[in-house]
């Protein structure tokens, strides 16, 4: 045969193999998933009302005025905002393609608490009629001060260090919560019946821990199968806040 | 002319452009540089300030180009209120003491106070080229701050502690562009000093025959003046701006107090106090008021006396006397600045007294000036024009200090726009006016070409309506309660305000376009204006008996010898005036 | 500062009938100024420790005797120096250069003293910003800050001498140049003599 | 042009007299016991300065009109010379001055040198970027201790009271709007947590700087019901222009009930 063949045999090859690995199908997240809820004993604190007489706009939206943040409790001694990740046993993995979102809509922060590994994008976004300023309180990341007008584009920032990192608006200094950055994927925070769920975990044993803003926090080894895992959390609140 | 003295050769003129133009020792050289560093300078803060005045008129415009401006950060182009801060810093800091310091003191003062009490040169050229390369360091490093870090600071040209002492914690501009600010004043601070010891030593050593100090212009005297001031209170500034520099980079704190909560932790100071950096800050502050008003206060009174072609009223005695009055009671006032910052209640009325004595002499001189006018024999060329606006101008910013200096009154004026309107009255557009007023009586001589008098008119009214349509409104604001350094007003009394605001926004574009007529003039006249002749204006002090421009040596080898005061004008006899070196006899020949 | 005064306009100060000579005149105009710098540290240490509740009083009597010390030397070195200036005005210049060489030697003897004094008490933990007896800093920033800054004028001081011995020596310089950096010499034992009694005496440690 | 600058010297000085004759932008209505005093203070400068600046323009305009380059007309000295002239600068102005030192310091004495009365309901007050709040002792009558390390704005401890060990600080009012009753007098402690803030309130006449580190009382009393802004005027950070607190004066039983309810949450 001609020479032409004796190239286009390995290139007809080539093409086909190539074809054959596009269509292979994505590998989906294999492993185990991680449930299970979050309480408290001892008497919980009361959450003050949040005064935002300086800001009439957001006053009205909050009639009546909603409470602190700090220790929110569910039904049935839950807790919720805690944050529940992997600290340790794991191999570092790169963070997700995908980003998170921050909310600030009247004069609040959505979510309260918001988790992210390090080096995930983060949008910082504002609907308020209203000027904010952004003002996170880094120890081991770099701090910045943005403020952020009516109608601005979003900030974009990603935290490099793992650290829970507290956020804050200046203008209204009621405007406070967390950027829960850790090092793994693996990561979640309470719902309002203190509930979390952590799925793709590999089986294995790891450390997990739970994190309360107001609380020191609680760590626990898991041994992950490829089914779910359950793991409980109990904190011990004190009757004041402050 | 007369009597043929033997030649004094000094120095030799340099050769070479970089030791001619750039790295000159002739005090005509450095005074055109001052002046034209003042003149950079003028046109950046004044497009700083349209920018802020854009930004308080509408307060969500997009300005197309503004994030390249300064890293401060302008999403969509639109303004942020640290962007509004930084740039109103900026604008204070670059104005105070990079033009009403340098144009009427540095600028003029380098180049005609040898010539006017007919010295060949400074006392110490070398140290006059330092005090100029020193000061032009200063400038880019303030410049610099618009590009480093998050911009330039936003705690304002008084940079009060503590928002300027603890680092970045106090808001974006605080982590590097104010250490830049600290670093640009204290420089600033050794370039005046050392021009401050030239200026005296040149007034007291070298004058010439007969040049009496009771002869010697008026300009020369508020220069001297001026120098005396700057010589003590620059020297104040600078330590304070060092401590400041410890302060934020080296872990002191002196105008720190304990207990302070930053980044929410209790911050490591203690022992400090924001009042300090107050004190030391306006020991020199107000002091600094009067070097960048009695400079014009001699311009003035010097080209008054031309314009009108008669002596000064009471002399020149009279106003020499008001001006050292002001130089030792700018001294002892400081403290007005600080009614309200929490000092014993019992010193308020301690500083007010003798703020309010300050306008004793303050209207002795305005009204010399005016009964100067009375019965002379006003050429009104635009020089002049600026003289009777300065006036004008002084009086507007000086009554309003009736008001300010009462603690009582001060309780609800402090800190409105009442203030903004005194201070740029009384200090920024009076001075500005003298500046102006000097360039167009004394260019001729520098660059030896006749400015376009035409143009010169066309600038001279449309500035003067276009600064009393600016400031005259901002008394109103101030009298309404319209606090001062507020990127945008949403406060429920200041709303119905902001129209107010508009009119002076768009005064003041249209005020800031006119002065492009002034720049074009200078630039026009620099190269193709009409050549200039030794004495256009038959003014009588020294710097109009030599050539114009001088020569190096000012006065071509010649020793002038002065027979006569500064201002003798109206004279009988076929020409109306005397000048200094008039022989004693005027002779009919 | 006064040397670039030099020659350039030796001429035309002689041809002013006002000739004070600049140089001397500068040197007091630098050091009015040089007083209110100082004036302002002093000031605003004092303004501080008025305010203080936890000034601390360190200095055991070694300090104090060392203070005392460096006293008696800048002072003798005053005594020096104005022999110098004599010595020069009677046109001697042997003896002047001899004079000038005692002032040098007292000065450094000085500043050796006050640096040892300073890297004892960084041994004892005493920093610009920070007070090992848990009182407060600002003692500590106030004394290293203006015994610093005078401690500057000093070595300034001696480095200027030197230069002007050996300009003098081969006659570069003439006598009132001696005049002019004795007047700066005696400005900063001036000084000393407000600094001492400020930072060392009233900071004794009270028993 | 002589005649032109006359004119338009005249013209702005009359236009510029005009707005403030007819109160176009005028100081709000005072509600203080205090206010008066100032106001007083305030109207009497305002005439005598404002003749001061209407006849200086005048005059320099009139001289201009008049005193152009005629040729031929020789230069006229001042009629009587310097001396009556320096003297007229002096003796006006130095009785003015008199005049207005004297009753003026007597205005400032009243508010800033006075004792507040014994009766006067003390408030405590912290300024933060950017935010003023407000502290009633409670019942009890007595303030919590302040811990600066306890200071959180998340958990609403704007004061860093330790209600946990410090009992008399478990029924501290904390609020961010300055409710006072009328006709009483009001005492304010005055510190700052970061920078130096101000306490201004237009209507009370009221202005003090508001430092770290320091605790400075101010006393006053309202006389009008009603609500009204306190701004801060101390350049203070980026937020500057958004620090303001609102002042809510109620009558004395709407004040009592306000009090009840906030202590009972």
């Amino acid at each position: 045969m001609g020479l032409k063949h004796i190239i286009a045999v390995p290139a007809l090859f080539l093409a086909g193999s190539s074809l054959l690995v596009l269509s292979a199908p994505p590998a989906r997240p294999a492993g185990g998933i991680i449930t299970g809820k979050v309480t408290y004993t001892g008497t919980p604190p009361k959450m003050h009302p949040i005064d935002m007489s300086k800001e009439p706009y957001c006053e009205k939206l909050h009639n009546p005025p909603d409470k602190t943040q700090t220790v929110v409790t569910g039904p049935g001694d839950t807790l919720e905002y805690v944050v529940v990740y992997i600290s340790a046993g794991e191999k570092s993995m790169p963070p997700p393609t995908t980003g998170e979102r921050f909310d600030q809509k009247g004069c609040m922060y959505i979510p309260h608490i918001l988790a992210m590994q390090a080096g995930q994008d983060l949008k910082i976004y504002t609907d308020d009629p209203v000027a904010h300023n952004i003002h996170p309180e880094p120890r081991l990341n770099a701090e910045w001060n943005k403020s952020q007008p009516p109608g601005a584009p979003p900030i974009d920032v990603q935290w490099e260090k793992p650290e829970f990192i507290p956020v804050k608006c200046n203008i209204h200094p009621w405007m406070h919560g967390y950027f829960a950055v850790v090092a793994t994927p693996h990561y979640a925070v309470t719902d309002a019946d203190g509930n979390y769920k952590i799925v793709g975990v590999p089986p294995g044993t790891y450390t997990l821990t739970a994190w309360q803003e107001a609380n020191s926090p609680i760590s626990k080894q898991v041994t992950v199968t490829s089914g779910e895992t359950k793991a409980d959390f109990s904190f011990h609140v004190l009757p004041y806040a402050f | 002319m007369h009597d043929a003295q033997p030649a004094v050769h000094h120095h030799t003129a340099p050769e070479g452009f970089i030791r001619k133009y750039v790295f000159s020792v002739d005090h005509k050289v450095i005074g055109l540089q001052y002046y034209g560093l003042a003149l950079v300078a003028v046109f950046v803060g004044m497009v700083l300030s349209w920018l802020m005045r854009l930004h308080l008129g509408w307060a969500t415009l997009a300005i197309p180009g503004l994030h390249l401006l300064s890293s401060a950060g302008a999403p969509g182009n639109v303004m942020t209120p640290e962007y509004y801060l930084s740039l109103m810093t900026m604008h204070g800091t670059i104005m105070v003491f990079f033009v009403l310091t340098n144009a009427p003191l540095a600028g003029f003062g380098n180049y005609f106070l040898p010539i006017q009490v007919g010295a060949a040169d400074m006392a110490f050229p070398r140290m006059n080229m330092m005090s100029f390369w020193v000061t032009f360091t200063a400038f880019i490093v303030l410049m610099l701050s618009f590009f480093v870090g998050d911009g330039p600071p936003l705690s304002g040209w008084t940079a009060y502690a503590t928002l300027s002492s603890v680092g970045g914690a106090s808001g974006p501009g605080e982590a590097t562009g104010q250490t830049f600010w600290a670093i640009s004043i204290a420089l600033f601070c050794i370039g005046q000093l050392l021009g401050s010891l030239n200026f005296i030593s040149t007034t007291l050593d070298l004058r010439t025959k007969g040049m009496t100090l009771a002869r010697l212009p008026l300009s020369t005297w508020a220069w001297f003046v001026t120098s005396c001031i700057g010589l003590l209170a620059f020297a104040d500034l600078l330590p304070a701006c060092i401590l400041l520099i410890l302060d934020r980079s080296f872990g002191t704190s002196f105008f720190n107090p304990a207990g302070m909560v930053l980044n929410g932790e209790v911050a490591k100071y203690s022992g400090g106090s924001p009042l300090l950096w107050q004190h030391l800050f306006w020991f020199f502050g107000h002091p600094e008021v009067y070097i960048a008003i009695i400079p014009a206060f001699g311009i003035v009174s010097h080209i008054l006396a031309a314009s009108a072609r008669k002596p000064l009223l009471g002399g020149t005695r009279v106003l020499i006397g008001c001006m050292i009055a002001l130089a030792f009671l700018s001294y002892v006032v400081w403290g007005h600045h600080m009614f309200l910052s929490g000092l014993n209640p019992f010193s308020a009325i301690l500083f007010s007294v003798p703020t309010l004595i300050i306008t004793i002499p303050a209207t002795i001189a305005v009204l010399m000036w005016i009964g100067t006018v009375y019965g002379a024999r006003l050429r009104f060329n635009t020089a002049c024009l600026f003289c009777l606006g300065f006036i004008s101008v002084f009086v507007s910013g000086g009554i309003s200090g009736f008001f300010l200096a009462q603690p009582s009154i001060d309780i609800y004026l402090h800190a409105t726009y009442f203030v903004v309107a005194h201070f740029h009255f009384v200090m920024a557009v009076a001075a500005i006016f003298g500046i102006f007023a000097g360039t167009y009586f004394w260019m001729p001589k520098m660059i030896g070409r006749m400015m376009n008098e035409t143009l010169g008119k066309w600038h001279f009214w449309l500035t003067f309506v276009g600064v009393y349509c600016i400031f005259m409104p901002m008394h109103y604001l101030g009298l309404a309660g319209n606090v001062r350094r507020y990127a945008a007003f949403t406060d429920n009394f200041l709303v119905p305000l902001i129209p107010v605001h508009k009119f002076i926004t768009i005064a003041a574009l249209f005020t800031g376009a006119a002065q492009f007529i002034f720049l074009f003039n200078l630039f026009y006249t620099r190269f193709w204006g009409p050549k200039a002749p030794d004495n256009p204006w038959e003014a009588t002090s020294l710097e109009w008996s030599t050539t114009s421009p001088p020569p190096f040596d000012n006065f071509g080898g010649r020793q002038m010898v002065v027979n006569h005061g500064a201002y003798e004008y109206g004279v009988e006899g076929p020409k109306d005036y005397i000048m200094q070196t008039d022989p004693v006899k005027v002779a009919g020949d | 500062m006064s040397e670039s005064g030099a020659g350039a306009h030796a001429v035309i100060m002689e041809a002013s009938p006002f000739g004070l000579q600049s140089k001397k005149l500068v040197i007091w105009l630098f050091i009015a100024s040089d007083a209110i710098t100082f004036g302002a540290l002093l000031f605003g240490y004092s303004y501080l420790r008025l305010g203080s509740l936890d000034w601390s009083y360190p200095f055991e009597g070694s300090s104090i005797l060392n203070g005392f010390i460096m006293t008696v030397i800048l002072l003798t070195s005053s005594l020096t120096m104005l022999a110098a200036v004599m010595a020069a005005k009677r046109d001697n210049k042997g003896q002047c250069l001899r004079w000038i060489g005692f002032t040098i030697l007292l000065g450094t003897i000085f500043a050796v003293l006050h640096l040892r004094e300073w890297f004892h008490m960084f041994g004892e933990g005493w920093a610009l910003y920070k007070n090992p007896l848990g009182g407060s800093p600002i003692f500590a920033a106030g004394f290293f800050g203006i015994t610093g800054l005078h401690l500057l004028h000093v070595i300034s001081g001696v480095i200027a001498l030197s230069i002007l011995a050996i300009r003098y020596n081969n006659g570069a310089l003439d006598k009132t140049y001696v005049e002019t950096t004795g007047l700066y010499w005696h400005f900063v034992d001036l000084v000393w003599m407000f600094v001492f009694p400020i930072v060392y005496l009233m900071n004794a440690a009270v028993r | 042009m002589g005649k032109a600058f006359g004119a338009v010297v005249s013209i702005i000085a009359l236009v510029s007299a005009y707005f403030i004759v007819v109160h176009r932008w005028w100081l709000p209505v005072d509600i203080s016991t205090t206010g008066p005093l100032i106001d007083h203070q305030f109207n009497e400068t305002m005439v005598e300065a404002g003749i001061l600046f209407i006849a200086a323009q005048l005059i320099l305009g009139l001289f201009c009109w008049q005193y152009g380059d005629k040729p031929g007309r020789r230069v006229k000295e001042f009629p009587g010379g310097p001396k009556p002239v320096v003297a007229f600068g002096v003796i006006i102005v130095g009785l003015e001055i008199l005049a207005l030192s004297l009753v003026g310091s007597k205005a400032w004495a009243a508010i800033y040198m006075t004792p507040a009365p014994s009766d006067a309901i003390h408030i405590d007050v912290q300024a933060e970027q950017f935010a003023f709040f407000f502290r009633y002792p409670g019942p009890d009558g007595k303030f919590g201790k302040i811990h600066p390390e306890l200071m959180n704005d998340g958990n609403g401890d704007y004061f860093g009271i330790d209600p946990m060990n410090d009992v008399a600080a478990r029924d501290d009012i904390m609020v961010g709007t300055l409710t006072i009753p009328v006709n009483k007098p009001i005492l304010l402690t005055l510190h700052s947590k970061d920078m130096i803030h101000d306490f201004y309130v237009p209507e009370l006449r009221i202005q003090q700087d508001i430092l770290p580190g320091l605790e400075i009382p101010i006393h006053f009393t309202a006389t009008k019901v009603g609500r009204y802004e306190i701004a801060c005027t101390q350049l203070c950070g980026l937020g500057h222009y958004e620090m303001r607190a609102f002042l809510e004066v109620l009558p004395q039983d709407k004040f009592d009930e306000w009090l009840k309810e906030q202590s009972g949450d």
